[in-house]
């Protein structure tokens, strides 16, 4: 049988299944094959809190979205042109989602009464009327898998364990993609239980075969490959980006890397990974807790390593004493926060940006630190390198706002050459810069108005700092009145004229007259929503925010060139209100607190009205 | 003189002396405060490990303690209350070319600082941890701490506090500590001897120093300090040595503590002879339970010093293993390192 | 039943059932999880305290384990990360007629919340604390703990991690604790009868239990679970027995601690009888130094158990001298109580 | 000998010694002797950061400024009209606070060659020309009370230490200070040793004698009570007020106190003064560290309690994270930042606005609290009761921001009649509220949003709390996007919603273009400055705002209608930034960060710049 083939310029599938059944393994598989193929992508992984909630319930469903196209695309998609669904709660949790006509791939094995009761269907939707708006094939993935699978010396457990693979193989079927790596990846993850490992690409295969040879599926699909600029691509993570820039500063810095972390969803992968790179020189140290992180990750930066700490929110507020004696003894540190949803413990596993303000105000008295965001995945690596440059070349702590969506999601990244990467080397102070061959630990660079850098071990050069107000220049203990004035006037000065980049505006027409701003990961949706804004017809301009403190140094002109500004973000206007009181400007805010970021379509229909309502 | 603990430390060339270990700041504490002879004890000690200055960091937390720093002529981090255990860690574990000492006084170190301390002990980080124990909250003015005895008067418990102190030496074996030692302000002597074993071992090193806060918990330790009863309380502790001291003799007790008994009432053999090696804790800790009720008996010296990896040696060791194994880190190799892919 | 640790909480007036502490909500941990042994466990003790079920109060921390209170029909908190030390001090000590337990993990309590846990145990507020050792962080998925075994490989520690892990009954001994236990998830009747101690202790009571992360850290218990090995390493403490198990007995070792010999190698006298009473705390610091190296000799039950008044209590003794002494407060004479003038 | 007596309608004094000179205590018993006379007054104590910095040195100088008249009067005073110093060191480091003209009474006996060399003086001062532009009294005030003691059996050190009171008594005298209370005062405080006692008091009728008869002092000085409103007064400290307010918080609201504190310099006194009214049914915990304090606060009022916390900005740094458990369970809790100068250690003793912001926003996630700061010290009494109002009405914790300035400072007090104290008590929530019986502990208030409050023992109500987002209602664990959505938005919409009475406008004429608007501490010397403008001629008006969070209602309208609005703050501009972001008004900004507060002087001419910039 000859199946037809359609050509499509996108697609959104979401895996969705119980934690137990590899919907994330499965989703990275088939994000490896996409990437490999060449496709643009986008991903959107989505785990429950719980470690493993009790099967086939609701709270235990684990999803992971995957947007691939023939040209570049900017967010993992609004809905899923494709559901798998690996059992009922898996449907039910996903459905609302779904648009109609699109495709349902359910594993009716799994819709057992039993099954279905847990998530409350009284009948199997598979075989009532209610899933008509969509394309429904049922398919018995398990039963399928396990017939597979007879001939293998294997439990009847693990030949149903391994139905997600097979899942994988008829979908690679369905769009064409290529299969080779995946078997590999199966052969080398099992390759000390080598019956696993057989079995498993026997699934694969047997899906893949399913797809070709039954009627089930009359059609398949060919995405072409992207147009995406030339250069070596790999596919990347917010979080692994973000440890990648960390070690790409160290190198560049040539300073040692030091990190000082405590686990916290969704930061904890970022201590894993820098553990795994021992090669570099990096040492990752797991603290008792947040505070002694950020203390040792100090404690190194005082002895001249690159100091970082990487946590998420409630880290950061206990950090904040810490990281207000770096903001006073200037000495360099970054601090990461992936920024989940809040308050408290909140929504650990969802996405926000409700840490600006705290990031900037959360420490007691006058205690300014520079603060960036990244936009996208791979940006995490870009940001990171520029987080590093301010903190050496200024002395300073800086705070990094990555979050949840872009630690987890993942994105095609186009490597940098290494030599295109910025030198952010130090220079240690070893010669006295005071008179009679003293040293002066607060007598500042004229330029930068940073302190030198004198590390222990530097013979004629011992001097001691603290957290109590420094004199001027010496850094001994002051309580002198205008010293201390003048402190906090020297310090705010540093750190408002850190040397950033201008705002670039993406205004193609010159002639919007509605500005939308954004900052951090909302920067997909955002770039999403224009275009869509844009194709029907209308002019908008586009800008994004990676430097939060200081602002770029054109912004004001930029904000007044507009009639209307509207900046959405996934809080309740944190950035609207530092615009608002240094620019008197009144910006439109658009929030959304609902712990994922934000669709395009929301968006590009936020957008039209403003631009409507002028 | 230089143990395992000095042996990543490049050496002072020249000889020093006392004088290159003043810094030229006016050392402010009370007059009489116990903390000038502390202060002097250290400066006069340091010469004597034969290191260099210049690779010397003194980092303390906040209290009349913690201005230790600015007063020694090396280099010096005056931290925040209770943080600097961490500090210290993250400085040691960095560089272990460096001889860190830890300045804390017991609000300091017990109080708000108690977690970080009790995990730098079981960790073993390469560092010294001077606990300065006035059982008061000097800087603050005079609230109790955690050392201070049971019903204590003070501003903040006009009636008397409520809460068991800690001991500090009790507490510090039971959080798995290599190497624990208490001494007195007052006994220079006795302070260079134990210093000097401090900074010996590799590994974290707690050293208890009673301190006279003259100001508002005057002669705690008098007991200590007074001919008339110093001499009947004070048990030393010397390793090989019969614990023994003035008609006294400590030896093991049924119930499984240790004891206390007139020496002539005991033979030889019977006395306990005090093994700072030994691997097993439990017998540092009964000595530690010795001044129950307080005051009764108060062992000095060494309690127990144990020789075990130090944490920056064996994160050191991880990272030459790693390297041996797969070279140094290429930074191209690295980000090429995945799948990747070309488009061109 | 109801020891000091209940006498100031209200009785309730019907007989209660398992089902009565049941909550509505559906319980989330992995299938296999050991918490849901303890779950069950504690579910169905609760009602033999025979307490007003409103007057009992969980409150935990963050972790896997921390879920605990929201399956418990009473009231319940569920905080932060290594704080319920901290919140469950302020409520017992306000509410004397409460009931309080704490639920924490070994991430909790030790790493994050060690400070707190250490300063509870020495103050003695009423709490029952319920520390679920699984040796590893659950909830964050799977990196090593202040309790996991040196050279644990984890997510964070690809080559092994470098610290030595928290005895938590020695660092608990260490802390001044006058209760301190340990019990298994899976020994249901062992760990009612340490509950039912812990109970009936007034002060801060800490129950260690041994759970199975089945997850991050499958079988870390299993020589204590296994017939093989199980009875051969568990050494049961009872308070007034012979500390004696499979064919062994643990006696008085020379060097202090304790040691573990043929049973038929030792006379009868010799053999430790166990006195968790004894107010000195060094014979039980020695028996938690029995599982070293890890499991070689585990000792469950109740370590120490020794009473002293609790904080609460000694507060409210505060309260009512300073009330008997000049009579409850009046707002209007406290603010005409310092020099007044009065102008007209 | 009849001396002439001049009448003056205020006095500025400050009494200036080594640490160990007692100069607190003088200046507290000069302060209770004026209050007892009926003259208005305002304190200004300023100790060392050390406890006893070296004798004779210039950090070991501790003074006590008081300001004392016949009409109210606003602040401790810009400049002392009398300097009474006890030594070289109190004598240089005061002088450049000293006014030509002012008197100096300076204790001879210690411009010794050493102490004068301590200090850095080649001369004595009081020999040489160096002070002609004052009036200097040297008077030998050791060897006068020495001399005045020799009958009594006490050491020679004892009898030196009685110095202030001598001196104490020749300014009683200078001043025609009632002293009777001051004897009962000596005798009690040394009930214990009576012939300390004695000789102190010989020593303070020696120092008025002296005043009486000797001709070093030819005039003295009298200075009418001050006619205040009718009533009952009390001299108090703003750290003592606000101890009171807690205790009549407890009293009205019908709940026991429980404060859960860590020792902070300048909190501390608030701790130890709870701590000795323990018949109130006061509890007070000296908690291992500031997380502790915070985390037993919560616990006591998850039980029932008025929770409260003390601290200062460290210390609030630390808590932040309990803070938010507190916004987000919704219980009522106090928060009390007495703040002083930052960044990290800062200086302790020293006073300052900057922990504005970090009150607002130094926490994870949208977490909104009140904020209500006091502007005077008697005036923490008034808050303390306000912020408890406000936390057990709406179920939220509240932060109060004193500083050291309030904190330390002190001024007659008109004792409130108990039954003009609001009454704040709580109803517990004892029933059901939900169907079938069933407890919602998240169905809210319609009118204040506020959840109920069911405490631990009330049958049937069981019901479990925590940090993770909450269903509304039920308050179940709930990730849902909308739930969160709208969490975050009711939070936000109950701390918006809170009853603040309008802000008030002096504005005698009603024709002031120029508005001061202030907040906290910096009450006096605004309204000092204001009293001085006006008296030159020029309208201005000024109001003050006690809430922060949220603002007043009328607060927009006021701004927008004067043409310019100026808002001095001991910070760089953290309320502007504030009022600037909601109202789009160009505030403009008045800042030092000199750790003191204002001076009148100062401030009158920043005003009358304003206002002739016009
Ligand atoms: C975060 C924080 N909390 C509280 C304080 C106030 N404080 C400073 S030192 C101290 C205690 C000092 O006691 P101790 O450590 O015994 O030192 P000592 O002054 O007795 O030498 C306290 C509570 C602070 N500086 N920072
Ligand atoms: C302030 C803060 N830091 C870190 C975390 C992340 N976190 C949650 S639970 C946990 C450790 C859990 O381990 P454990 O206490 O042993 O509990 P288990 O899950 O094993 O039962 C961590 C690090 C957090 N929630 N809050
Ligand atoms: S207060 Fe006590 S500890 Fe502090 S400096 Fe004075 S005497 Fe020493
Ligand atoms: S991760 Fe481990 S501790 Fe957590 S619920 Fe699962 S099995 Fe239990
Ligand atoms: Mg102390
Ligand atoms: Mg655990």
């Amino acid at each position: 049988m000859t199946k037809q083939v359609q050509q499509l310029d996108r697609v959104i599938i979401r895996f969705a299944g119980d934690s137990g059944d590899g919907m994330q393994l499965t989703g990275d598989r088939f994000t490896a094959e996409t990437a490999e193929f060449g496709n643009d992508l986008s991903t959107l992984p989505n785990f429950p809190a719980e470690i493993r909630a009790p099967a086939g319930t609701l709270p235990g469903v684990s999803s992971f979205q995957l947007h691939f196209a023939d040209h570049d695309i900017l967010t993992p998609g609004d809905a899923p042109n494709v559901l798998v669904a690996m059992n009922p709660a898996a449907l039910k949790a996903n459905l609302s989602d779904l648009p109609r006509g699109a495709d349902i791939i359910a594993n009716s094995d799994e819709f057992t009464k039993r099954n279905l009761a847990k998530v409350g269907y009284a009948e199997s939707p598979l075989e009532d009327e209610s899933l008509s708006e969509w394309r429904v094939h049922s398919v018995p993935l398990t039963s399928l898998t396990v017939k597979a699978l007879e001939e293998f010396e294997i439990s009847k457990k693990d030949a149903e364990r391994a139905k997600n693979m097979f899942a994988l193989g008829l979908l690679s079927w369905l769009y064409h993609r290529p299969v080779e790596a995946t078997i590999k990846f199966i052969e080398s993850k099992f390759a000390k239980k080598p019956d696993i490992a057989k079995s498993n690409v026997a699934a694969f295969n047997a899906g893949w075969n399913y797809g070709e040879t039954t009627e089930a599926f009359s059609v398949s699909y060919e995405i072409k490959p992207a147009k995406l600029a030339p250069g070596v691509y790999r596919n990347i993570s917010g979080n692994q980006a973000l440890a990648y820039g960390l070690i790409a500063a160290s190198v560049q810095s040539g300073l040692p890397l030091f990190l000082g972390s405590y686990p916290i969803t969704p930061a904890s992968d970022i201590l894993h990974e820098l553990s795994k790179h021992k090669r570099f020189g990096i040492r990752t140290f797991q603290a008792e807790d947040e505070i002694a992180g950020v203390g040792a990750a100090l404690g190194a930066a005082f002895g001249g390593a690159l100091g970082v700490t990487t946590t998420s929110g409630p880290g950061v507020a206990l950090k904040a004493e810490t990281v207000g004696l770096a903001v006073t003894t200037e000495l360099p540190l970054i601090v990461v926060d992936v920024q989940r949803a809040g308050p408290s413990t909140g929504m650990p596993t969802k996405t926000e940006q409700t840490d600006l303000l705290m990031a900037l105000y959360g420490r007691n008295g006058e205690s300014p630190v520079p603060v960036v965001a990244p936009s996208t995945p791979s940006d995490c690596f870009d940001i990171a390198v520029e987080a590093a440059r301010i903190a050496l070349k200024y002395r300073t702590p800086v705070m990094l706002l990555s979050d949840g969506y872009l630690a987890n999601g993942s994105e095609p990244w186009k490597l940098p050459e290494i030599e295109d990467l910025p030198d952010i080397s130090v220079e240690f102070t070893t010669e006295p810069n005071g008179e009679d061959g003293t040293y002066l630990p607060f007598k500042r660079d004229t330029e930068t108005l940073a302190r030198p850098w004198a590390v222990p071990g530097t013979p004629g050069l011992e001097h001691r700092i603290g957290g109590i107000e420094k004199a001027d220049g010496t850094g001994n203990i002051s309580y002198d009145p205008n010293n201390h004035d003048l402190m906090v006037r020297l310090r705010q000065a540093k750190i408002d004229g850190i040397d950033v980049p201008d705002l670039e505006v993406d205004d193609p027409s010159g002639s919007a007259r509605v500005l939308v701003l954004g900052w951090g990961s909302t920067y997909g949706p955002i770039a999403a929503a224009i275009r869509r804004v844009r194709r029907s017809g209308s002019e908008v301009a586009q800008a994004h925010l990676r430097h939060l403190n200081p602002f770029p140094k054109n912004i004001g002109e930029v904000l007044k060139s507009y009639d209307k500004v509207l900046l959405p973000e996934i809080n309740l206007g944190q950035l609207a209100l530092l615009l608002r009181a240094r620019f008197l400007v009144d910006i439109i805010s658009y929030n959304r607190v609902r712990g994922l970021p934000f669709k395009a379509e929301e968006l590009a229909g936020v957008i039209q009205d403003v631009i409507d309502s002028e | 003189m230089n143990g395992k603990g000095l042996a990543l430390i490049p050496r002072a060339e020249g000889k020093q002396t006392l004088k290159d270990f003043k810094s030229d700041q006016e050392v402010r504490w009370c007059p009489g405060c116990g903390d000038y002879a502390i202060l002097a004890a250290v400066q006069s000690f340091m010469p004597e490990l034969g290191i260099k200055r210049e690779n010397t960091v003194f980092v303390s937390g906040i209290g009349c303690s913690s201005r230790f720093p600015y007063y020694m002529n090396t280099y010096g981090f005056h931290s925040i209350h209770g943080r600097a255990p961490a500090i210290a860690t993250g400085l040691a574990a960095s560089r272990p070319d460096l001889s860190v000492w830890v300045i804390t006084g017991d609000g300091d170190a017990l109080s708000i600082g108690g977690n970080h301390l009790i995990h730098a002990l079981r960790r073993n980080v390469n560092l010294n941890i001077l606990l300065f124990n006035n059982r008061i909250y000097g800087l603050t003015k005079g609230q109790y701490s955690p050392t201070s005895e049971v019903g204590k008067i003070t501003k903040s418990t006009p009636m008397g506090s409520l809460d068991r102190p800690f001991n500090p030496i009790s507490l510090a074996i039971g959080a798995e500590a290599g190497f624990v030692a208490r001494t007195l302000d007052s006994d220079r002597k006795h302070l260079h001897s134990v210093l000097r074993e401090a900074a010996a071992h590799r590994g974290t090193s707690l050293v208890e120093i009673y301190q006279n806060c003259n100001i508002f918990n005057d002669g705690a330790f008098e007991r200590m300090k007074d001919p008339a009863t110093r001499d009947a309380i004070t048990v030393r502790l010397e390793h090989g040595q019969p614990i023994v001291f003035a008609d006294q003799a400590v030896r093991l007790a049924r119930t499984g503590g240790v004891e206390v008994v007139p020496r002539e009432s005991v033979r030889e053999e019977e006395i306990l002879v005090h093994d700072a090696h030994n691997p097993d804790p439990s017998l540092a800790f009964a000595l530690s339970r010795l001044d129950e009720p307080a005051f009764t008996h108060v062992p000095i010296g060494v309690f127990r010093s144990v020789d075990r990896p130090s944490y920056d040696q064996l994160m050191s060791e991880q990272l030459e293993a790693a390297t041996a194994k797969k070279g140094q880190g290429s930074l191209s190799d690295l980000l090429h390192g995945g799948d990747t892919w070309r488009i061109s």
